[in-house]
């Protein structure tokens, strides 16, 4: 059963997803637990599978039995190794801890709404999995569209900002197609490892670097890099909470992941770093980026908005860690995706509690939060930290990596974005805190007292405040025995 | 001279590619009406489906389905590379998918806002 | 393969393409769109790609004509530009 | 916006026709896509899958993965039409039609919550009206089985001539769309229901995944069809055959009902009471 673990961690939610929706049409009430088992072995078998890639190295399966350039075939090693982990385990606990916001908002199109999220985690391991150009924009497609859908229901604004994500997400993905049949057109091949040992030869060609320059444009789009951000924050601020504490941590991470994976696997860092010159350009730009987010950030009043902007910025940050080129810097951006995925959900999650208790998330309507709901404001606060980077969590880690990968690259104005942004977040953070602090006492008329949100929310909640931590104490050994490993040998 | 029509009849095909990719990316960019939008992005994906396609294209060769009675001696030079053919059924079935989901919010933002048009859709915004 | 049917086609396509982003009409917008398609459905079958122009004229200028058509009948033809 | 889309085409467009110098001619015979991957899908597909149509065998076999997951997006976008927009009870809309009698145009009255006066020459066509049209509704009777009758045969013929089931799935669909049109969605939707499509359409995807998966218990890898002849009484490449034919039908069940549920859906606001 071992060596169909590649397939596993697809076909398992996929079918779920079947599931899911037919219950919605004959059984409403299985439709949690048929999700929640599917989600449950898909988060065991990618740990095993990761397990599997620690002990023997890269997994490869061929899908239908061919082999490499003429079937599909899907490639295991360190670094999507991780990152499935990372989302499947995301995708368990928000499972778990959506419950009761989906109960009571999509009571009537439970199946349909629980079949959509299901199909968005397939499409996203998917991403992950695959070791196939195109094969990559199928699934990109599902996420997107899923997410497309589960971003509308949102009402009110909502299906405007999904139908401007629709156009924005759709211009990445064909950017990303042409890019792939501008490949596929000078060489011949889909297959990632095939295209990039055909590509080693080809290191002077114009289609090739139009080709780079066009899919990392689409990518970029997809992940909302700023100056390609539009569709962002309004999308993730009008989505319904169940989805947004989906979507959020996972699409714009896994597109980071995407953008690593072609810059130092397909098109190797030689091209990428050494041939192009692109390198430096691209670093600034995310300083600048990590400055503009910052600033959009800090300008922002609404809470839920706040976080979504914060996006902005940590994205930012994983593009200028991978482009840093050098050893420290690329560790840097994949522990952040890593733990980014942890922080955003925490945050995510910690936000749609309060969400759940109190409908207006306003600075002013946050008094007292801190006695009222406890535990919920402690993994907000534990979240909260990790994204301005206070050790021990895991957010610190991964900024000093970056850091430390800045200083050696001579990226001065890098080191000094990251470490404004840090402030800002800090910034932003204490006004919230301030306000759900110290505004006991002068509570403004006519408002009860609110009670910690149901358990079904605040155990996943506790269980990924303390994860944050755990893997902000395990981060020497998770850099050492699985990422740095990872890396591709031109990585210096 | 004779050189730049060598390259003109070699590669014109592509050029017009190119320019109806641009001509539906512009319509998703500059349009105002929500449908239009969805127009141009349809004839953008539409153009790099085209795009595709014209690679497997082979001067010489036929459709790519075995003809009967020749399989024991199939050449791949005979018979048209079915590889983009394959993607791009794909591609224009993530392309109709990606229409009905674009016309069904462009239906849900009219009931909300009771216009297409994206400029009276924003005053309306502003002005609640 | 005729590179002057080719050519012919491919004009039309453009003019196709041009005219529904142009013309001030969705539903009009919606059957030149209709007609892009069955245009490039005949461009893909001169090319040889028999099963891709069979789906273009199923989807493309079928039932995607079909989608527009209904999604223009409940929100309006107006358009500004 | 204008100028930045014009800017935005204008260099796009320059770079791309830019990086076109370096491309093989058009058409040519010796071009990498031709040699590289491809003449293994034309010169082993009889001996490997004994399917003649090389589209067919690659579609649903050598890439049969993207397949199952095309079928799974047009899926998607079918759940999440019925998800935007279905509406169960209680909402009013917010627009009724009216049909002038005389010349047979429709008019489209947004009141909210207010009817029309009384009016001779106007009958309201709310969800009880339906269009009759003599010659229409003759036609479309006669020409809706064969319609029909012809989708089968694509979806059955796909092995040896152009089409498949994604094609036929579509036809089938259009089939039913042409009589909700022709008649109205009532009368088509008492055809075929609203639970029945939505069951076909997770049936259609799960036949696929589900063809893939039996090979799986079988003890092969995902989607190796050639696992099959270990249940069903033929060989190895007859089982690839068989396996295609499989997947195909379940692709053809799944494009059916999604493009009736969409379709559905898009015509009557989410009510489906009335179509266009």
């Amino acid at each position: 059963m071992t060596s169909h673990l590649p397939a596993l961690v697809v076909t398992v939610p996929l079918l779920t997803a079947f599931a899911a929706f037919a219950a919605g049409w004959l059984r409403p009430k299985l439709c949690f637990p048929v999700g929640l088992t599917g989600l449950g072995i898909t988060a065991i078998s990618s740990i095993w599978l990761l397990a599997e890639v620690l002990e023997a190295g890269t997994v490869t399966y061929e899908l239908g039995r061919w082999p490499a350039p003429w079937g599909i075939v899907y490639v295991v090693d360190r670094l999507n190794g991780v990152v499935l982990a990372a989302i499947s385990l995301c995708a368990f606990i928000q499972w778990i801890s959506s419950r009761a916001s989906v109960k009571s908002q999509f009571s009537d199109r439970i199946g349909a709404f629980y079949g959509l999220e299901l199909l968005f985690v397939t499409g996203v391991m998917g991403i992950t999995v695959t070791g196939d150009a195109f094969n990559l924009y199928v699934l990109l497609e599902i996420a997107s569209i899923t997410a497309y859908a589960l971003i509308a229901m949102g009402g009110g604004r909502a299906p405007l900002s999904s139908l401007n994500y629709v156009f924005m997400g759709t211009i990445g993905a064909c950017f990303y197609l042409l890019g792939v049949g501008y490949l596929y057109i000078m060489t011949g091949s889909l297959n990632m490892a095939d295209l990039a040992s055909i590509l080693q030869g080809m290191r002077s060609s114009q289609a090739i670097l139009v080709a780079f320059v066009i899919i990392i444009v689409g990518v970029w789009l997809k992940m909302g890099f700023f100056p390609l951000h539009g569709w962002l924050p309004n999308a993730y601020t009008h989505a319904p909470w169940p989805a947004t504490t989906l979507i959020a941590p996972l699409m714009t991470k896994v597109m980071a992941y995407v953008m690593m994976r072609l810059v130092l696997f397909l098109f190797g860092p030689e091209y990428s770093f050494g041939v192009l010159g692109l390198k430096d350009v691209v670093v600034w730009w995310a300083s600048l980026a990590v400055v503009a987010g910052s600033v959009i950030a800090l300008s922002q009043k609404d809470l839920k908005r706040m976080i979504t902007c914060i996006i902005l910025i940590e994205i930012a940050y994983m593009v200028g860690g991978t482009f840093l080129g050098n050893r420290s810097g690329t560790t840097g951006a994949i522990f952040h995706l890593v733990n980014d995925v942890f922080m955003t959900l925490c945050v995510f999650l910690a936000v749609s509690s309060l969400a759940f208790r109190q409908r207006e998330l306003d600075m002013d309507t946050m008094e007292g939060l801190f006695s009222e709901m406890p535990f919920t404001m402690g993994a907000l606060v534990t979240g909260a930290l990790s994204i301005v980077g206070v050790p021990p969590t895991c957010g610190f880690f991964s900024k000093w990596l970056l850091l430390k990968g800045a200083l050696e690259a001579g990226h001065y104005e890098f080191m000094v974005a990251l470490i404004l942004s840090s402030l800002v977040c800090l910034v932003l953070f204490f006004r919230v805190f301030e306000a759900a602090y110290f505004g006991h006492g002068e509570r403004s008329h006519g408002h009860h007292r609110m009670r910690e949100a149901p358990l079904g929310m605040v155990v996943p909640l506790l269980v990924v405040a303390i994860g944050i931590v755990a893997l902000g104490l395990m981060s020497g050994e998770v850099i050492s025995s699985i990422i740095e490993p990872a890396l591709p040998r031109g990585v210096l | 001279m004779d050189r730049i029509l060598e390259v003109v009849i070699a590669k014109y095909n592509y050029w017009i590619y190119i320019v109806l990719m641009m001509i539906g990316l512009y319509g998703v960019i500059a349009k105002n009406n929500l449908v239009k939008k969805i127009v141009g992005m349809s004839i953008f994906q539409t153009a790099i489906i085209l795009f595709f396609i014209s690679m497997g294209m082979k001067k010489g060769a036929t459709i790519p389905i075995i003809i009967h009675g020749q399989e024991a001696s199939v050449r791949a030079s005979d018979y048209i590379n079915p590889l983009p053919h394959v993607l791009m059924l794909t591609a224009i079935v993530v392309a109709v998918s990606t229409l009905g989901v674009a016309l069904a919010l462009a239906v849900k933002v009219y009931k909300e806002f009771d216009t297409l048009e994206e400029d009276e859709i924003l005053e309306k915004i502003r002005k609640s | 393969m005729i590179w002057q049917l080719d050519l012919v086609i491919l004009t039309l396509v453009v003019i196709c393409g041009i005219g529904s982003l142009m013309i001030k009409d969705l539903l009009g917008a919606a059957i030149l769109f209709g007609a892009y398609s069955f245009m490039m459905c005949v461009l893909w079958a001169v090319m040889g790609a028999v099963d891709v122009a069979f789906t273009e004229a199923s989807v493309g200028a079928g039932v995607s004509t079909v989608f527009f058509v209904a999604a223009v009948f409940h929100t309006t033809r107006r358009t500004k530009d | 916006m204008r100028i930045l889309g014009i800017l935005v085409c204008v260099a796009t467009g320059a770079m791309l026709i830019w990086a076109s110098g370096e491309f093989p001619p058009w058409g040519d015979p010796n071009s990498p896509a031709s040699l590289h991957v491809s003449p293994r899908y034309i010169e082993k597909t009889m001996e490997e899958t004994s399917v003649p149509n090389a589209v067919t065998s690659v579609l649903a076999d050598y890439r049969g993965y993207d397949t199952m997951f095309e079928t799974t997006v047009i899926f998607a976008a079918g759940v999440s039409c019925f998800m935007l927009l279905r509406l169960f009870s209680g909402r009013e809309r917010s627009s009724h039609h009216y049909r002038h009698i005389l010349t047979g145009l429709t008019l489209r009255v947004r009141r909210k919550g207010k009817q029309l006066p009384e009016l001779e020459e106007f009958e309201p066509m709310d969800s009880l009206w339906t269009p009759y049209d003599l010659i229409l509704r003759t036609l479309c009777r006669f020409l809706i089985p064969f319609i029909q009758l012809f989708a089968l045969y694509v979806i059955a013929h796909g092995h040896h001539s152009p089409g498949g089931g994604f094609q036929g799935g579509v036809i089938l669909g259009a089939s039913m769309i042409l009589l909700a049109i022709s008649q109205d969605m009532r009368s088509a939707l008492r055809r075929i229901r609203e639970r029945t499509l939505a069951i076909f359409s997770v049936a259609g995807v799960a036949i696929y995944a589900g063809t893939g998966a039996l090979c799986l218990i079988l003890g092969s890898n995902f989607l190796d069809y050639a696992a099959l002849s270990r249940i069903f009484p033929v060989d190895p490449v007859g089982a690839r055959s068989l396996g295609i034919f499989l997947v195909e039908v379940g692709v053809g069940i799944a494009v059916m009902a999604t493009m009736i549920v969409i379709y559905h859906n898009l015509a009557s606001e989410g009510f489906l009471d009335e179509g266009l």
